[in-house]
C-alpha cells in the first residue's frame, strides 16, 4: 500500500472514530466535565486534607488511568459487538486502522491529560511545579505510552469477549512500569527544576512506547485475521 | 475495472475439528456467475467469508489473478464487494457519512455527487441524511449494496441477497447482478431456488460434508 | 405581556438603586438605612443580587423537574420543551451565581473558592446542569431524548435535598450564618427586607419572562408552536 | 406477577446475567485491571509518605467509585448494543429486569469493594481500622447505595452515544452526597472503636438507599418501554 | 391456551414528528390471520412492535380481551411471541440454555425434555450444546422460532418469517403457522406474496402513510 494511502486511511480511521465519538457538539463539553467530575472527586473526598508531593503525582496518574480506561475498550468492542469489524477488513489492511485507533486513543488522552492537569493544578492545593518542562515531557510520554497499551489490550479485551480467553488478564501487568516510571516523572517535576533531572525516567518511557508498539503491530495483525 | 478471475482449490474449512465441507473448488473469471447453495449450516456463509479473506480455511487456497498478476491475500479484499447478514454498517452515522467513511478507508475518492447517485440507485435518496440507526431492515440491506457497489469491484459475493428486499428492492437487485456479470464475477449464496436459476454454475454444499456439483 | 415587562424593568431598577444608593449604619435614624450586619458590613448589598440569583437557579431546577414529571406523565413533547428551556436558565443563573459569589468571595473570604457548603451545593448543581445537556446532546430522537432528559432529572432531583442535608454537617460554613433562617430570626431592618424581597421577587419574575421567550423560541425551533403560556 | 413468581424472575435474570459475565469475564477483566493498577499507584506513591486518616477513607472510595463507574455499566449496554433487550421485553415486565440486574451490580460491586479494601489495609502503610464493624457497615450501605445509583444511571446511558465519558459525568453529581458521607463514617472508623459513633451516617445511607431505589423504582418504567 | 382476542384501534407513529402511519385498526380472533404488508420502510416492523408492545404507538390503542377480561398492556407480552431479524437471542448462551433462561425468565416452568422437543421440532436438536455465537443465520432462526413457540402464545407475529430459512426449515415455519392458527392468532409482517396468501386478512401500509385495507 502506498506511503500516502496508508497515511490517508488512518486518517480517515482516525476521523470515523473520532466523529462517532463526538457525535454532537456537545460532546467535548462532555470529556470537559468527565474531567472536572473526575477530579472534583479527589477535592471532596480530601477537602482541606494535605497531602505530599508525591502523593498528589499518584492521585493524577489514578485520574488519567481512569480516562484511559473509560476510552480505551470502546474502540475495538463497539467494532467487534455490532459486527462492523467485518465492514473494515472488507476495506483496508489490519494495521491503518490499528493506527488509526492509536492516534484516536492517544490524542483523546492527551486532551484529557491536558485539561485534567491544568485543573489540578489550578485547583489543588499544594500542588506546586518546579520544572514545568520536566512535568510537560513526562505528561507526554507517559500519556502516549499508556494510550498505546490501552489501545491494544483493547483490542485483546474485544477478542476475548467472543471466546473468553485470558490474554486480557495476562497483558494487565503491562501497564505498571509504565505508570510507575511516569508517578516517579512527575514526582521529580514537583520537587526539581532542571529538566534533566529525570532523564534516567524518559528513557524508559521512550523505550516503553518503542516496545510496546513494536509488539502491538506484531500482534495486532493475529487478531485481525480469523 | 481489472480483467480478474479468482480460483478456489480444495478448500476445507473445520470449526473445533469438525469439517463443515472440504474439497470444494472452483475457477471463476470475467462475465461468470456461481451459486452457492445448500441447507442452513451447510457452510454457504463460511465459503463466503474464505473466499472474502475474512476466514482462513483449515486447507486449501483461494488465489486471484489481476491482469495476469497473482493478487496477494491481504489484498483481495479491494477486488471485492460483499453484502450479507452478518455485515453491518455504523448505525450513528447517515447514510451518506457510511458511504463517505468507508469510501476513505478503502482509500477511494469519489465525489458526494456519486455518493448521492448511489443512494438514488438503492432508492435512499431522501433517507440520506437520516442515522442508520433509525433505518428499517429493507434500508439497511439497500445501504449495504450501495457500500458493496460503489468501488465497482470485480467480484461481488451476495449472501442471502433477498433477504429483508421488497419486490422493488429485488429488482434493484437483480439489475444490479446484470451489470456485475458483464464485467465482473457474482457468487451468492442462498437458500432460494431463483437465485440459484440466475446464476451459470453452481456449488451445492452440505451432505456430510462433502462438496457436490463443481465450478464452472 | 408589554406591560409585565415595562413594570419588570422599573422595578428591577428601583431595586438596584435602593441596594446602592442606602447607606449601612451603625444605628438606624432614617427608613431609608440599612443596619450593620457583623460579618457583612458594607458587603451586605451584595444580598440584593447574589442571594436572589442562587434562589433562582434553585427555582430552575425545581421548574424543570415539574415539567420533567409531567412529561413521563402525558408524553407531550411540550412540557419537555418547557423543562429543558427551564433547565437551560437554571444554568445561566447558577453560573451567575457562582461568578459574583467567586468575585465576593475574593474580598471577603481572601480567595475565590474556598468549599464552603453553599459554594458547593451550587457547584455540584452546576455539574447537574451540566451532565443533563450533556445527556440531552448525545441522543438524536425527539422522543428517547425527551424521556431519558427528564429520568435523569428526577432522579437528580430526589438526591439534591441530601446534598442541601449533608453539606452543612461535613463542611463548616464561612457564610455569614443564615439572615433569613428558619428561626425566623431576622437580623435585617424592614427597609432591608423590603428591598430583599422586592429584588427576590424581581428576579424571580425576571426568570419566568426569559424563560416564556425560550420556550416559545424552542417551539418555534422545534417547527411547532402549541397554544398555552 | 405473584410474589414467588417475581422473586424467581429476578433470581432468573440475576443468575442469567451472572453466568455471562462468567463467560465473557468483560467486568472482571476491567475490575481486575483497575484494581491492580491503581493499588500498585497508591502503594508506589505512598512508599514513605505519611496521610491523614481522612485522605485514606477518600482515596479508598475514590478508587470503589472508579471502579463501580468502569465495572458496572456493562448490565444494560450489552443487552440494548445487541438487541436481545426486545427479547427480554417479551418476555417479563421491567421490574425483576431491573432487581435481577440490581442485585448483579450489588454483589459485583460488594466483592470488589472487599477484596479492594482487603488489599488497601494489606499494603498501603498507615491505614488502620480502630471500629472493624463501623467499617464494615459504612463499606457494605455505601456500596450498595453506589451500585444502586449506578444501576439505574447505567440503564439510562445504555440508552445515550458517548457513553464512556457520559457514564461518571452522570453518576458523581447523583453518588456526591452518598461519597461525602460514607467518606465521613469510614474515616470514624479509623479513629472511633465505638460502632454507634458513625450511627448519624447510617441513618443518611439508609436513607439515600432507600431513596434512590424508591425513585428508580418508579422511572425505570420509562426508560423501558420505547 | 385461553380464548383470546386482540383490537388496535386507529394506530398513529410518528418517528420525531414525521408520521409513518396513521389510522390502522384492526380486529382479531382466534383462529384468524393477518398479513401486514408494504414496501421497505412502510412501518411493518414498527407495527407489530406496536401490537407487541415494544414501542409505545404516538396515537390510538392495542388492547387485549382473555376470557372475557382485558389484559393490561405490560402484561400482553405473556400471550405473545414473535420471530423477527431486530430480535437477538443470547449468543455466549447454548441453544438449550437460551430455551432455559428465558423459559425462567418468563416465570415458565418447562423441563429439559420440552426444551429438547422444541429443538429436535425446529431441528437443532444435535446442536442444543453448541454456543448460538457459532451458529448459521438460518440457525439462529430456528432458534426464535423455538423460543416463540415455547409458551404456547396465544398471538405470534412474525416479522419477516422466511428469512434465511433453507426450504426445510419454511415447511417448519408453514406446519408450525397451520398448528398455530388452529388455536390462536397470527401476524405476519413480510415483503413475499406467498406470506400474505396464506393468511385471512392483509392490511397494506406504506402509500402516504394511511394504511389501506381493513381487518378482518
Ligand atoms: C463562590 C462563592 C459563593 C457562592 C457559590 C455562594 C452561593 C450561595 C448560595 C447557593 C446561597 C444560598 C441562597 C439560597 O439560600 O437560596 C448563598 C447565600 C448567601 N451568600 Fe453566598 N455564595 C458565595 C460567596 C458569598 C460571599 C463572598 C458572601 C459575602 C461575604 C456571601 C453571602 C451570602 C449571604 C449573606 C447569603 C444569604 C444567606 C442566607 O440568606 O441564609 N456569599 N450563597
Ligand atoms: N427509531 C426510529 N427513529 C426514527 N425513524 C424510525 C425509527 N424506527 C423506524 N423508523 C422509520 O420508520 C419507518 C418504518 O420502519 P419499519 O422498520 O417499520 O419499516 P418496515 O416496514 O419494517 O420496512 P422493512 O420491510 O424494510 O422491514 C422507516 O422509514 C424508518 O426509517
Ligand atoms: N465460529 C464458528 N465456530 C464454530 N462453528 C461455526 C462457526 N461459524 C460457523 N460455524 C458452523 O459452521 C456451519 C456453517 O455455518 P454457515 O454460517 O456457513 O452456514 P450457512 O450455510 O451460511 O447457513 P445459513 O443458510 O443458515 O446461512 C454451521 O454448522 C455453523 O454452526
Ligand atoms: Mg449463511
Ligand atoms: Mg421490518
Amino acid at each position: 500500500m502506498s506511503g500516502r494511502g496508508f497515511i490517508g486511511i488512518t486518517a480517515a480511521v482516525f476521523r470515523k472514530d473520532t466523529s462517532s465519538e463526538l457525535r454532537t457538539r456537545y460532546a467535548l463539553n462532555a470529556l470537559f466535565l468527565f474531567t472536572v467530575t473526575t477530579l472534583s472527586i479527589i477535592l471532596f473526598s480530601f477537602q482541606s486534607a494535605t497531602v505530599p508531593t508525591q502523593v498528589h503525582a499518584g492521585l493524577l496518574w489514578v485520574l488519567i488511568f481512569f480516562a484511559a480506561m473509560s476510552g480505551l475498550s470502546r474502540a475495538f468492542i463497539t467494532e467487534e459487538d455490532r459486527g462492523t469489524i467485518l465492514l473494515l477488513k472488507l476495506s483496508t489492511i489490519s494495521t491503518p486502522v490499528f493506527y488509526g485507533k492509536l492516534l484516536f486513543n492517544v490524542l483523546l488522552l492527551l486532551a484529557l491529560t491536558t485539561v485534567l492537569t491544568v485543573l489540578y493544578a489550578l485547583v489543588v492545593p499544594g500542588f506546586a511545579v518546579e520544572g514545568l518542562w520536566t512535568l510537560c515531557t513526562a505528561l507526554f510520554l507517559g500519556t502516549v505510552g499508556l494510550a498505546s497499551a490501552s489501545t491494544i489490550i483493547g483490542a485483546l479485551i474485544a477478542k476475548a469477549n467472543a471466546r473468553g480467553t485470558l490474554y486480557p488478564v495476562l497483558s494487565f501487568p503491562i501497564v505498571l512500569p509504565l505508570l510507575l516510571t511516569v508517578i516517579r516523572a512527575t514526582t521529580t517535576a514537583m520537587e526539581n527544576p532542571s529538566w534533566g533531572a529525570a532523564s534516567g525516567e524518559y528513557r524508559v518511557l521512550l523505550s516503553y512506547i518503542v516496545v510496546i508498539n513494536a509488539a502491538s503491530y506484531l500482534v495486532f495483525d493475529f487478531i485481525w485475521k480469523d | 475495472m481489472h480483467n480478474i478471475a479468482i480460483s478456489a482449490r480444495d478448500l476445507r474449512k473445520d470449526f473445533n475439528r469438525m469439517p463443515v465441507f472440504s474439497g470444494v473448488s472452483f475457477d471463476l473469471g470475467r462475465g461468470e456467475t456461481l451459486a452457492v447453495s445448500g441447507r442452513n449450516g451447510s457452510g454457504k456463509s463460511t465459503l463466503l467469508k474464505i473466499v472474502a479473506s475474512l476466514l482462513s480455511p483449515t486447507s486449501g487456497t483461494v488465489s486471484m489473478i489481476a491482469d495476469g498478476s497473482p493478487v496477494p491475500g491481504r489484498f483481495m479484499f479491494r477486488h471485492i464487494g460483499m453484502v450479507a447478514p452478518y455485515l453491518q454498517v455504523y448505525e450513528e452515522f447517515t447514510a451518506l457519512e457510511n458511504l463517505s467513511i468507508i469510501d476513505r478507508i478503502r482509500g477511494g475518492s469519489h465525489t458526494a455527487a456519486d455518493y448521492e447517485r448511489l443512494l438514488s440507485m438503492v432508492s435512499l435518496g431522501k433517507r440520506k441524511h437520516d442515522h442508520v440507526r433509525t433505518f428499517s431492515s429493507g434500508m439497511k440491506q439497500r445501504l449495504k449494496y450501495a457500500l458493496a457497489w460503489m468501488e465497482r469491484p470485480a467480484l461481488l459475493l451476495l449472501d442471502e441477497p433477498r433477504t429483508n428486499l421488497d419486490a422493488e428492492g429485488i429488482a434493484m437487485m437483480l439489475t444490479l447482478f446484470e451489470d456485475q456479470r458483464r464485467e465482473g464475477m457474482v457468487i451468492i449464496a442462498t437458500n432460494e431456488q431463483e437465485d440459484v436459476d440466475i446464476c451459470a454454475s453452481r456449488i451445492s454444499l452440505g451432505y456430510d460434508g462433502a462438496a457436490k456439483g463443481g465450478g464452472s | 405581556m408589554k406591560v409585565f415587562q415595562i413594570i419588570l424593568g422599573l422595578w428591577l431598577t428601583a431595586v438596584i438603586v435602593c441596594a446602592y444608593v442606602f447607606p449601612i449604619v451603625p444605628e438606624i435614624t432614617g427608613w431609608y438605612q440599612y443596619p450593620v450586619i457583623p460579618g457583612l458590613e458594607e458587603k451586605a448589598r451584595i444580598l440584593f443580587f447574589h442571594v436572589p440569583l442562587a434562589w433562582t437557579s434553585v427555582v430552575g431546577f425545581l421548574v424543570s423537574v415539574f415539567f420533567a414529571v409531567r412529561y413521563l406523565r402525558a408524553k407531550k413533547l411540550d412540557d419537555d420543551i418547557r423543562s429543558s428551556s427551564a433547565a437551560g436558565l437554571g444554568l445561566l443563573f447558577c453560573a451567575l451565581t457562582t461568578l459574583t459569589g467567586a468575585i465576593w468571595a475574593k474580598f471577603s473570604w481572601g480567595s475565590f473558592w474556598n468549599w464552603d457548603p453553599r459554594e458547593t451545593s451550587i457547584f455540584v448543581l452546576l455539574l447537574i446542569y451540566g451532565a443533563y445537556f450533556a445527556l440531552r446532546s448525545s441522543i438524536q430522537e425527539d422522543e428517547k431524548r425527551a424521556t431519558l432528559a427528564a429520568v435523569y432529572a428526577i432522579i437528580a432531583g430526589v438526591t439534591m435535598p441530601f446534598l442541601m442535608f449533608v453539606m452543612p454537617r461535613i463542611i463548616e460554613s464561612l457564610h455569614p450564618d443564615p439572615i433569613i433562617n428558619t428561626k425566623g430570626k431576622v437580623s435585617m431592618n424592614s427597609t432591608m427586607l423590603v428591598v430583599f424581597l422586592s429584588s427576590l421577587a424581581g428576579f424571580t419574575g425576571l426568570f419566568f419572562w426569559i424563560y416564556s421567550l425560550k420556550v416559545r423560541l424552542a417551539r418555534l425551533e422545534s417547527g411547532r408552536s402549541t397554544e398555552g403560556a
